[in-house]
């Protein structure tokens, strides 16, 4: 599973892209988000305020609730500010 | 048509590329978005962050949205990405219709719908110090008087 | 600004003359209006008629209660007249602004007013046979939504 | 007085743009009207139907009731089509 952070989610987490293999029993985003923020520090900072937390499947906008099953590509990132 | 692009882009040849040897297009509309200093006037640059292959795909849901709600002759919408000065172009979206209403509320949609929904942060940078533009509540608004 | 000219205008270089420079506006919206086909596909040319003195009045009004009514950081319009091709340019109206809403609603009003208080009318040739064309109703209503 | 007729209301009547002298009792627009309806068959025509008769004192739009007391100038034509 590839994890890509965006914007403060990334400075933050300290990372931009990572290969990762979850646990079975994460099913949905937010099963992701808490195995995420048992990993270390930087995540928790992260993910410490999910109202600022947007997140995207296979490059598609999700909420905490979508199913990851079947998934390739997981992303967060702040709200977005473009345009 | 969707570009993600560094290049700057000129509105008068991208709305000639779209009407040029047309004769069923009654109204064109364009929004360019350009970097704006910042109310302290500190504001050195501004990096502009995407999401690469999200952007495209998300960027071509928005116009196809826009085209299947209104009838339109043409549609663009380029977004630049990298390091923009203040006066910068950032964004481009033109539209064009028959008539000039469709072209108008379909270029609004399509801003409104980008600026909640495009994969694209603003990293203002203030002479070394650099900081990640808020989203606006406005704008979510915005895009929410759209949905039916 | 106003100009009514019989030359064509590159909406990239009136915008760039407006922008250039500044870097305290956002958004700049631009509406062209150009000589659309008639539907039995048979429009030769176009002819357009104005009452010169009053027109630049009558513009100069509309541009000036859209700079009351929206906060510009800039306003143009510009209207040919004379003999027009199918394709042709018409119309330009640009207003430029810290943020988009006012851009877009005040370049918006700008062309409501316009086409129902500018003094121009327009006479189609199909070959031969020319046809004062008729004002349109939904014209009127257009206006009329933006009496307070 | 400066009186200018465009497009088909110009057409109908068969002038541009003439001088004329208005009789003392034409106080209005509507007046203005009724007086160059008598002055022939082109004037009758061009002002056949006033729903589509649109007009300007001094190159400022008016109605039918608009006082001429002062204009230099006044014009008829139909709704306008530009834009």
């Amino acid at each position: 599973m590839k994890l890509l952070y965006f914007a403060w989610v990334k400075q933050k987490a300290g990372v931009a892209e990572e290969d990762v293999t979850l646990p079975g029993e994460v099913r949905d985003v937010s099963g992701v988000i808490s195995w995420l923020k048992t990993r270390g520090e930087g995540y928790e900072l992260a993910f410490a305020d999910l109202s600022v937390i947007r997140c995207a499947v296979n490059q598609e906008h999700g909420d905490f609730s979508t199913p990851i099953a079947g998934a390739s590509e997981i992303a967060f990132f702040p709200p977005v500010t473009g345009g | 048509m969707i570009r993600v692009q560094t290049e700057d882009f000129d509105i008068g040849t991208e709305v000639k590329k779209l009407t040029e040897g047309r004769t069923d297009i009654g109204a064109v509309v364009t929004f360019s978005g350009l970097v704006r200093n910042t109310d302290d006037g500190a504001l050195a640059s501004m990096e502009l962050e995407h999401y690469p292959g999200m952007t495209e795909k998300e960027l071509a849901r928005i116009e196809a949205e826009a085209n299947e709600r209104w009838p339109l002759q043409a549609s663009l919408v380029i977004h630049r990405v990298g390091k923009l000065a203040p006066g910068d172009n950032i964004v481009l979206v033109v539209t064009a219709s028959a008539h000039r209403q469709a072209a108008f509320e379909s270029a609004s949609f399509l801003m409104d719908y980008l600026k909640t929904r495009a994969p694209f942060w603003k990293n203002e940078d203030k002479g070394g110090e650099t900081n990640w533009v808020d989203a606006r509540e406005s704008d979510g608004e915005a895009a929410a008087k759209w949905e039916v």
